[in-house]
C-alpha cells in the first residue's frame, strides 16, 4: 500500500515537473526556476512523511500556543 | 523536451514551377505546354478552330468537360467566332492579326464574365474550375470566359436541421448558389463576401461573409489572418478550416460552431459575426460561437415566443439532464440511495436484485448500445437506417430487461439521456457526449462529490474558453443579466431591442423603441 | 491550453487511481431498514428490532406477475430481525453478522421504543439516532406498551409494509404524532417534556379477497394514544381521549379532529363537528411567585353530521352549538390538563418555553426546579369556537315538515 | 469585474455563545467587516496599481516589507488549506465516513489549483455563476423548509446578555475579515472608482446569505439542538419534507459547500501565488501554483487530527490569529503610512 502510495506520489511530482519545467527552461527563466524547485521541495518535504505516516508536527500547535490566553476566554461554557 | 512531433515539420506542398510561367505568343507553343501540363486529364478538352473573320488566326478552346456550360460556350463562343460574321460591323473596319484579341474580347464574344490571363497559372486554375480559356494565335494572353455550368445538387430542405415552421432552403455544395441564399435574405451592398482560396491542391474557394457595419471590424481581421495562415493541401470541407483555427485546439469543445440552414446564417451575420462558406461543403461556419447556441434553434424566432419561451428551459433542461442523468443515476444507486423516496428506492431495489453487474456496468453497456444505434441509424442505407435503430432499440431494451440484464430504471435513464440530446444542437451536443462517459465513470468511483467536482473544472474549463476573443459562455459568464433574455427564454421581438453586447458594440440597436403593437386607440 | 489538458488529466488519473470505491454500495448490498425497534430486556440489555424491505418482492415490471402489490402477494415483503446487546450499536454489530448484507438506515420511517425502555430512560438509546450521518429527523419516534419486536412484525393490508403504513398514518395527523427531530428538541429544552405517540399492534379488520380460503384475523399497527415523560422516563400514557385534548394544548394541533356534541333541543341527539381550524394563546402570568397561566383556545369547526332536527339558518342556533362545542372543547382539554398537571405533574405542552420567553429573568431562577412549579401553577382556560360551515345542508331533511 | 469573496460558512459555533441572538453576532460582525475592509481598501487605494506586497516594502522598508509578505503569504496558505480541510471533512463525516480525507482534499485542491491556472478573470467569471447559484439554492432551502420552522425558536431576543454576544461575534467578525484578501484583488478591478461601494455590496450579500442559513437554522432547530450539530444547514435540510415527494435534499448544502470552498480555495491560493511570486520578483506566477497546491494538500491533511480539533481551533484560536493579520497588522500600516505621508492622496 505504502509503495503504491508513494508511487503516486511521485507520478503527481513527476507530472508536475513535466507541466512546469520545459516552458521555463525554454524561456531562461532561471529565477522562477528556482522558486518554483524551492515550494517543490517543501510541498516533498510535507507531503512525503504523510505518505510514510510520520507525525509531523502541525503548525496549528504553535499559533494555538501563541494564542492560548485569548483562546480560553472563548471556549463555551 | 519531447516534442518529437514538433521537430517532423511538414515540409508544405511544392510549389510548381511552371504556375508564374508567361503565355507564349505561338498558340502551338502553349498548346504543347498545355498538353504536357494536362496530360492524362481525360475530362480535359481542347478544341482547335479558325476565326471566321480571319482564316489565318487559330483559335483553342480549353475547358474541362462536366465543368463549364457546354451549350454556352458552342453557342455564345464557338458559333460566334467559327461561323458568324458580327453583323454590326462597319464594313471599311479590317480586322489585324494585332487587333485580334481586343476585338475578340469587345465584340466576339457573347459570355456575361470575362477575365485575361497571362500566366499559365491562371489559364489552368480557371480552366480547373469550369471556366473556358481561349487561347489566341499570336497573343500572349487569354481570354476567360466564365461559361461554368455543372450539375449540382438542387436547394433543398435541411437535412440537420429541421424546422416546422421557416424557411426551408438549405446551403449546397457549390459556393455561388450559397452566397446567392445570402444575398437574397440580405439585400444590401453591406452585405460583403470576400473570397479567399486555401488549398495547395484543390484551391477551394473560402467565402468571408459579413455585414460590414455591424461586425466588429477587428473580427473580420482576426478570420481573415487566420484563415491566411493556413497552408494545407486540401480543403474539402469546412471542418478542416474549423480545425485549423480554432482558439482552443485541446479542448473537446468547438468553438466554431456550423450549420447548413441560411437562415440561421443570416440571423448570425446580423447578429455580428463571421459566416466562412467553403466550397464544396453546405456546412458553414460561423464565428464566434457562443455556448448558448446549443439551446437555440431558428425557429424559436419564428414561433410564439410564449411557448418557444417554455421550449428554451426545456432545452435547458434537457442540456442538464443530458450531461448529468446517467452519472447522477450510479451516483444516487451506489453511493446516496438515501437521496431517493423510499417507494423508488425499493422498486428501484427490486428491478435490480437481478441484475448481475454494477450499476455502473449496467449503465455503461446501455449507454454503448445507444451511442451505437444511433451511429447505425446515420451509417445504414437511409431507408433501413432508421427500422434498423427502432428495432434496435426495441429488440435490445425489452430483451435485456427481460433477460435481467439491466434493470428497467437504468434503461429509461439511458433512453431519457438520449431522446433529451435530440433538442439541442446536434453539434454543440457532441463533446457532451464525449464528455458523459468520464462522468459516469467519475461519479461511480466517487459519487455525487466527485460529480459536482468534475462539473465544477468542466465549468472551469468552459469559463476559460474564448471563441475569436469573446468568452465562450458569455452571456452568462461573464454575466450579463440583460441579454439573458434571448438564453434563458426568447424574449418577444419587440423586446429583443439590441444585439448582443459584445459582438455588435458596433451598432447595437436592432429596430426602434417601442415597437410593441397597442390598440389602435394608444398609439402616439 | 495543453498545460490545461494535462491538468484535466491528472484529475482524472488521480480519480480513477487513488479513490477506488471506499463508499460504495451498490444497490442489491444494501439491507433497507424501513422500521426500527428498541426493546429494553428483562436482564437489561438493549434488544435492537429492524424491519428489513425484502426488494425482490418490490420489483415491478420484468419480473413477472403484475405490478406493485399484486405480485407481492404470496412472498413475504419485509424481514424482521433482531438482535441484543449492551447498547444500540452493540446489538447492530450482532446483527450485522446474521444479515448478509449492509445494514441501511437511511430509509427508516418509524422508531418504535417500548415500555420498558421508555420507563428507564430514553435518552441513552437515542444518542445513536443523533450520531449517524444517514439517520434522519423526519423518523416518526412511537412508544408502545407491547413489545417492539411484536411490533414491527406485522404487516398492512394496504401498504407495501407496516413501518411504511404507520409513517403514513402519521403524517396524515390523525392522532398525536412526533418526529424525531422535535423529539429531541423537547428532550434537550427544559420548558417541555417530551409526549411520544403511542402505538400498539391490534386486531384490526378482515382481509377478503378471491382465493383465500379462509378469512385471515390480521393485525396492524394504530396509533392508540399518547405516552407522557418526565425528562427522558416515561410515566404515562394517555389514551385516544385525553390525547385528543393533549393535541388542543401542544400547538392547536387538531386540523381535522372529530368533536361530537349532545343536541341542543332534542335531548339523546348528538351533532358531530369537525375541526377546521384550532389555535391556542398561551399567556404565562407571573405574580409574586404564583404562576398563573390562561389558555385561550380559539377553533372553527363545521358541522359534518346531525341526528336532530336543528335548523342551522337560525342565528341563536349556531350560538347555541358554539357554546356546547366551547364547553366540549374544555371538558376534554381540562381532563387532560388534569391528568397530566395533576397526576402525572410535569409539563408535557411547552408552558415553560411559553414562560421562557416572556419571563426570561424569572425563568433562569425557575428552569431547574420547573415541573414542581407547573404543577401548582393555576391554569385558566377560555374556548371561543366559531361555526363556519355546515356542510350541503343548513338543516337535515325531516319527515315532520 | 465584480469581484466578491464568498465567505459562505457553517453558522455552529456563535450559535453556542449567543444561542438564539446568533443572528444578531453576524450584524455586529458585518459592522466589523466593513471596518476592516474600509481599512484595507484605503490602504490599496493610496498605493494605486500595487498589491498588497508590492507595498508592504515600501511602507516598511525593503526586508521588514518582504518578511511581512511572507507571513501573509503563509497566511493565504493556510486559509486555503483550512477552507479545504472544512469542506472535505464535512463530507467526509457527513457523506462518505469510508473514504479518506485526502482523497477529497487532493480532489478540492486540484480544482482550486485549475481555477486558478485559468487566472484571475476565469476566477471571477465563475464566483459570477456561482454565488448567485449558492443565493439561489440557500433561498430555496430556507422557503422549503420554512413548514418546519417556529418563530418561538429565535424568542426571546438578548436573552443571553453582552459579554456571550460579543464573545460571539469575533469568530464570524474573522470570517469577514478575509475580505483581507482584497488588499490583493484592489489592482486588478476593473472599476477601482466604485471599489468601497462594491465591497460593501459584497459583504452585504454575504450577510444576507449568512443570516438566511443561521436564522432558517435557528428557527428549525432552536439554539440548544443547534449548537449541538456539527452541521447544523445539512441537518436542517435533513427536516425538510413537502408533500412526502419534496425531501432528501442533502444535496443543495453539499453543493453550495463544494462550489464557494473551491472558489475561495482557488482565490486564496491564487493570493498566495502571486504573493510569493511578487515577493521574489518573479514575471509569473503559474509556475508557482501547484507546488502551492500540494503543499496546501499536505497541509490541510496535516494541520488538524480530527474534526472536532478543527472545529475547536476555527472557534477559538483562529480568531485572534486571524484577525491580527486581517485587522491589526493593516490598520498599523495604515498608521504608518499616515504618518510617513507616503503614498498617494
Amino acid at each position: 500500500m505504502v509503495q503504491t502510495l508513494i508511487f503516486l506520489l511521485n507520478l503527481v511530482f513527476l507530472i508536475i515537473i513535466y507541466l512546469e519545467v520545459p516552458p521555463l527552461v525554454k524561456n531562461k527563466r532561471w529565477r522562477e526556476l528556482i522558486a518554483f524547485a524551492v515550494f517543490l521541495w517543501l510541498g516533498m518535504v510535507l507531503s512525503v512523511p504523510l505518505v510514510l505516516g510520520f507525525d509531523l508536527p502541525s503548525p496549528t500547535k504553535a499559533i494555538e500556543a501563541i494564542f492560548k490566553p485569548l483562546a480560553n476566554w472563548l471556549k463555551p461554557s | 523536451m519531447f516534442d518529437f512531433f514538433k521537430r517532423l515539420e511538414s515540409p508544405g506542398v511544392k510549389e510548381q514551377s511552371w504556375r508564374s510561367q508567361k503565355l507564349k505568343t505561338s498558340l502551338k507553343e502553349n498548346l504543347t505546354t498545355l498538353h504536357f501540363i494536362l496530360a492524362d486529364c481525360y475530362d480535359v478538352v481542347f478544341r482547335e478552330f479558325t476565326f471566321a473573320q480571319l482564316p489565318d488566326i487559330r483559335l483553342a478552346l480549353i475547358y474541362v468537360d462536366g465543368l463549364a456550360d457546354k451549350i454556352q460556350v458552342s453557342n455564345f463562343v464557338m458559333r460566334s467566332l467559327s461561323l458568324e460574321v458580327p453583323p454590326a460591323l462597319p464594313k471599311e473596319y479590317k480586322i489585324t492579326k494585332a487587333q485580334a484579341f481586343d476585338f475578340i474580347r469587345d465584340r466576339g464574344l457573347c459570355i456575361h464574365q470575362i477575365g485575361e490571363a497571362n500566366t499559365l497559372g491562371e489559364v489552368i486554375d480557371a480552366v480547373m474550375s469550369g471556366d473556358t480559356a481561349l487561347l489566341i494565335d499570336g497573343h500572349a494572353k487569354t481570354i476567360i470566359n466564365g461559361a461554368r455550368g455543372w450539375e449540382a445538387r438542387s436547394i433543398e430542405d435541411s437535412k440537420t436541421e429541421a424546422v416546422v415552421r421557416g424557411p426551408r432552403e438549405s446551403f449546397v455544395e457549390t459556393l455561388r448558389t450559397n452566397t446567392s441564399l445570402l444575398r437574397r435574405r440580405i439585400k444590401n451592398p453591406a452585405l460583403k463576401i470576400e473570397i479567399m482560396p486555401i488549398g495547395k491542391i484543390t484551391h477551394t474557394d473560402v467565402a468571408i461573409t459579413y455585414i460590414k457595419g455591424v461586425v466588429y471590424p477587428g473580427l473580420v481581421t482576426e478570420v481573415k489572418e487566420r484563415l491566411s495562415r493556413i497552408e494545407i493541401d486540401a480543403v474539402l470541407e469546412s471542418g478542416y478550416l474549423e480545425e485549423l483555427i480554432d482558439d482552443n485546439p485541446l479542448s473537446p469543445f468547438c468553438t466554431i460552431n456550423h450549420t447548413d440552414r441560411a437562415d440561421k446564417v443570416a440571423a448570425l451575420l446580423l447578429e455580428g459575426r463571421v459566416a466562412i462558406i467553403t466550397d464544396g461543403t453546405p456546412y458553414v461556419l460561423t464565428v464566434p460561437t457562443l455556448f448558448n447556441e446549443i439551446i437555440q434553434s431558428p425557429e424559436d424566432y419564428y414561433q410564439r415566443y410564449f411557448f418557444y419561451s417554455l421550449i428554451r428551459l426545456i432545452r435547458i433542461a434537457a442540456l442538464i439532464i443530458f450531461l448529468t442523468a446517467p452519472a447522477s443515476y450510479v451516483a444516487l444507486l451506489t453511493f446516496h440511495q438515501e437521496m431517493l423516496p423510499t417507494a423508488l428506492l425499493l422498486s428501484i431495489a427490486g428491478q435490480r436484485e437481478a441484475v448481475p453487474f454494477p450499476t455502473l456496468v449496467e449503465v455503461l453497456i446501455m449507454d454503448l448500445t445507444f451511442e451505437i444505434l444511433r451511429e447505425a441509424g446515420i451509417r445504414m442505407p437511409q431507408p433501413v437506417g432508421q427500422a434498423v435503430s427502432i428495432v434496435g432499440a426495441l429488440v435490445i431494451g425489452e430483451a435485456s430487461v427481460k433477460a435481467g440484464l439491466v434493470a428497467p430504471a437504468t434503461v429509461i435513464v439511458v433512453a431519457l439521456t438520449g431522446i433529451a440530446s435530440f433538442t439541442l444542437c446536434y453539434s454543440g451536443t457532441l463533446p457532451l457526449r464525449l464528455i458523459k462517459f468520464p462522468l459516469t465513470m467519475i461519479a461511480a468511483f466517487t459519487g455525487l462529490f466527485g460529480l459536482i467536482c468534475s462539473l465544477i473544472i468542466l465549468i472551469t474549463h468552459l469559463a476559460s474558453l474564448r471563441s475569436f476573443g469573446i468568452p465562450f459562455l458569455y452571456p452568462v459568464m461573464p454575466l450579463s443579466p440583460a441579454e439573458l433574455k434571448d438564453v434563458v427564454v426568447r424574449a418577444p421581438w419587440w423586446a429583443l431591442l439590441t444585439r448582443p453586447h459584445l459582438l455588435g458594440k458596433e451598432n447595437l440597436h436592432r429596430m426602434k423603441t417601442g415597437l410593441k403593437p397597442r390598440p389602435p386607440g394608444e398609439r402616439k | 491550453m495543453k498545460r490545461k489538458l494535462f491538468l484535466i488529466l491528472l484529475l482524472l488519473l488521480i480519480t480513477i487511481n487513488i479513490s477506488g470505491c471506499w463508499s460504495k454500495k451498490e444497490l442489491n448490498e444494501i439491507a433497507i431498514i424501513l422500521g426500527t425497534g428498541v426493546d429494553y430486556t428483562k436482564d437489561n440489555k438493549i434488544q435492537l428490532t429492524y424491519q428489513l424491505a425484502r426488494p425482490a418482492a418490490f420489483g415491478g415490471g420484468g419480473m413477472g406477475g403484475g405490478p406493485g402489490g399484486g405480485a407481492a402477494m404470496n412472498q413475504n415483503i419485509t424481514w424482521v430481525v433482531s438482535a441484543t446487546g449492551d447498547t444500540v450499536f452493540d446489538a447492530q454489530k450482532r446483527l450485522a453478522q446474521q444479515i448478509p448484507r449492509h445494514l441501511y438506515l437511511g430509509h427508516n420511517v418509524v422508531l418504535i421504543l417500548d415500555e420498558r425502555l421508555c420507563r428507564h430512560g430514553v435518552l441513552d438509546v437515542i444518542n445513536f439516532f443523533h450520531r449517524q450521518p444517514l439517520s434522519r429527523g423526519t423518523v416518526w419516534v412511537m412508544a408502545t406498551p407491547q413489545e417492539a419486536k411484536k411490533v414491527l412484525e406485522s404487516h398492512s393490508e394496504l401498504q407495501m409494509t407496516s413501518a411504511q403504513a404507520v409513517g403514513f398514518l402519521a403524517r396524515l395527523r390523525t392522532g398525536y404524532v412526533l418526529r424525531f427531530r422535535d423529539f429531541s428538541q423537547d428532550l434537550a429544552s427544559r420548558g417541555t417534556n417530551p409526549v411520544l405517540t403511542q402505538v400498539e399492534l391490534k386486531r384490526q379488520g378482515v382481509a377478503q379477497g378471491p382465493g383465500l380460503e379462509k378469512v385471515h384475523h390480521h393485525q396492524e399497527i394504530v396509533l392508540t394514544g399518547a405516552a407522557i415523560f418526565k425528562g427522558d422516563k416515561l410515566i404515562g400514557w394517555l389514551d385516544c381521549r385525553e390525547t385528543q385534548g393533549l393535541r388542543w394544548l401542544l400547538k392547536g394541533e387538531v386540523r381535522r379532529m372529530g368533536v361530537t356534541i349532545p343536541s341542543p333541543i332534542c335531548p339523546g341527539k348528538k351533532i358531530s363537528l369537525e375541526v377546521m381550524k384550532g389555535k391556542i394563546n398561551i399567556d404565562p402570568v407571573y405574580q409574586k411567585g404564583k404562576i398563573k397561566f390562561f389558555l385561550t383556545i380559539k377553533a372553527e369547526i363545521d358541522v359534518i353530521e346531525q341526528q336532530d332536527e336543528e335548523d342551522f339558518t337560525r342565528p341563536e342556533m349556531i350560538k347555541a352549538v358554539e357554546n356546547i362545542a366551547a364547553a366540549e372543547i374544555r371538558q376534554r382539554v381540562k381532563t387532560t390538563l388534569d391528568k397530566v398537571q395533576g397526576e402525572y405533574k410535569v409539563d408535557s405542552f411547552g408552558f415553560g418555553e411559553a414562560f421562557h420567553r416572556k419571563h426570561k429573568r424569572e425563568w433562569s431562577k425557575l428552569k431547574n426546579r420547573w415541573d414542581e412549579e407547573f404543577a401548582n401553577a393555576q391554569v385558566y382556560l377560555t374556548v371561543k369556537v366559531k361555526l363556519r360551515d355546515t356542510g350541503l345542508q343548513g338543516r337535515r331533511a325531516s319527515l315532520k315538515r | 469585474m465584480i469581484y466578491a469573496t464568498l465567505i459562505l460558512f457553517i453558522p455552529q459555533n456563535t450559535v453556542a455563545h449567543a444561542k438564539q441572538d446568533a443572528w444578531l453576532s453576524f450584524l455586529i460582525a458585518f459592522a466589523g467587516g466593513v471596518l476592516i475592509s474600509l481599512v484595507v481598501i484605503n490602504l490599496s487605494l493610496r498605493f494605486p496599481g500595487k498589491t498588497l506586497f508590492e507595498y508592504l516594502p515600501l511602507i516598511l522598508g525593503r526586508w521588514p516589507g518582504k518578511i511581512i509578505g511572507f507571513f501573509y503569504v503563509w497566511l493565504f496558505i493556510h486559509f486555503c488549506a483550512l477552507v479545504d480541510r472544512e469542506y472535505c471533512s464535512t463530507i467526509v463525516a457527513a457523506f462518505m465516513p469510508e473514504t479518506p480525507l485526502v482523497v477529497f482534499l487532493i480532489h478540492g485542491t486540484t480544482m482550486s489549483a485549475y481555477i486558478t491556472y485559468c487566472g484571475l478573470e476565469v476566477l471571477a467569471r465563475i464566483n459570477q455563476l456561482f454565488l448567485p447559484l449558492n443565493a439561489g439554492l440557500l433561498t430555496i432551502l430556507f422557503a422549503l423548509a420554512t413548514p418546519e420552522m417556529k418563530v418561538a425558536n429565535i424568542l426571546p431576543v438578548f436573552d443571553t446578555g453582552l459579554l456571550p454576544l460579543v464573545k460571539s461575534t469575533i469568530t464570524p467578525l474573522s470570517w469577514f475579515g478575509e475580505i483581507i484578501t482584497l488588499a490583493v484583488i484592489v489592482p486588478y478591478l476593473a472599476e477601482q472608482k466604485n471599489v468601497y461601494r462594491l465591497t460593501i455590496k459584497a459583504l452585504f450579500f454575504v450577510l444576507v446569505l449568512i443570516e438566511i442559513a443561521t436564522v432558517g437554522v435557528l428557527l428549525v432547530f432552536g439554539p440548544t439542538l443547534t449548537s449541538s450539530y456539527f452541521f447544523p444547514v445539512l441537518s436542517g435540510t435533513k427536516m425538510i419534507n413537502i408533500a412526502n415527494f419534496i425531501e432528501r435534499l442533502e444535496i443543495i448544502p453539499i453543493v453550495i459547500w463544494i462550489t464557494s470552498g473551491t472558489v475561495k480555495g482557488a482565490l486564496f491560493l491564487w493570493a498566495a501565488a502571486l504573493g510569493s511570486s511578487q515577493l521574489l520578483g518573479l514575471k509569473d506566477y503559474r509556475p508557482l501554483i501547484l507546488p502551492l497546491a500540494v503543499i496546501v494538500t499536505s497541509l490541510s491533511y496535516l494541520l488538524h487530527p480530527s474534526i472536532i480539533d478543527l472545529l475547536n481551533f476555527l472557534t477559538q484560536t483562529f480568531p485572534f490569529y486571524a484577525l491580527t493579520f486581517e485587522f491589526g497588522i493593516p490598520f498599523l500600516l495604515l498608521i504608518i503610512v499616515l504618518i510617513k505621508g507616503s503614498g498617494k492622496k
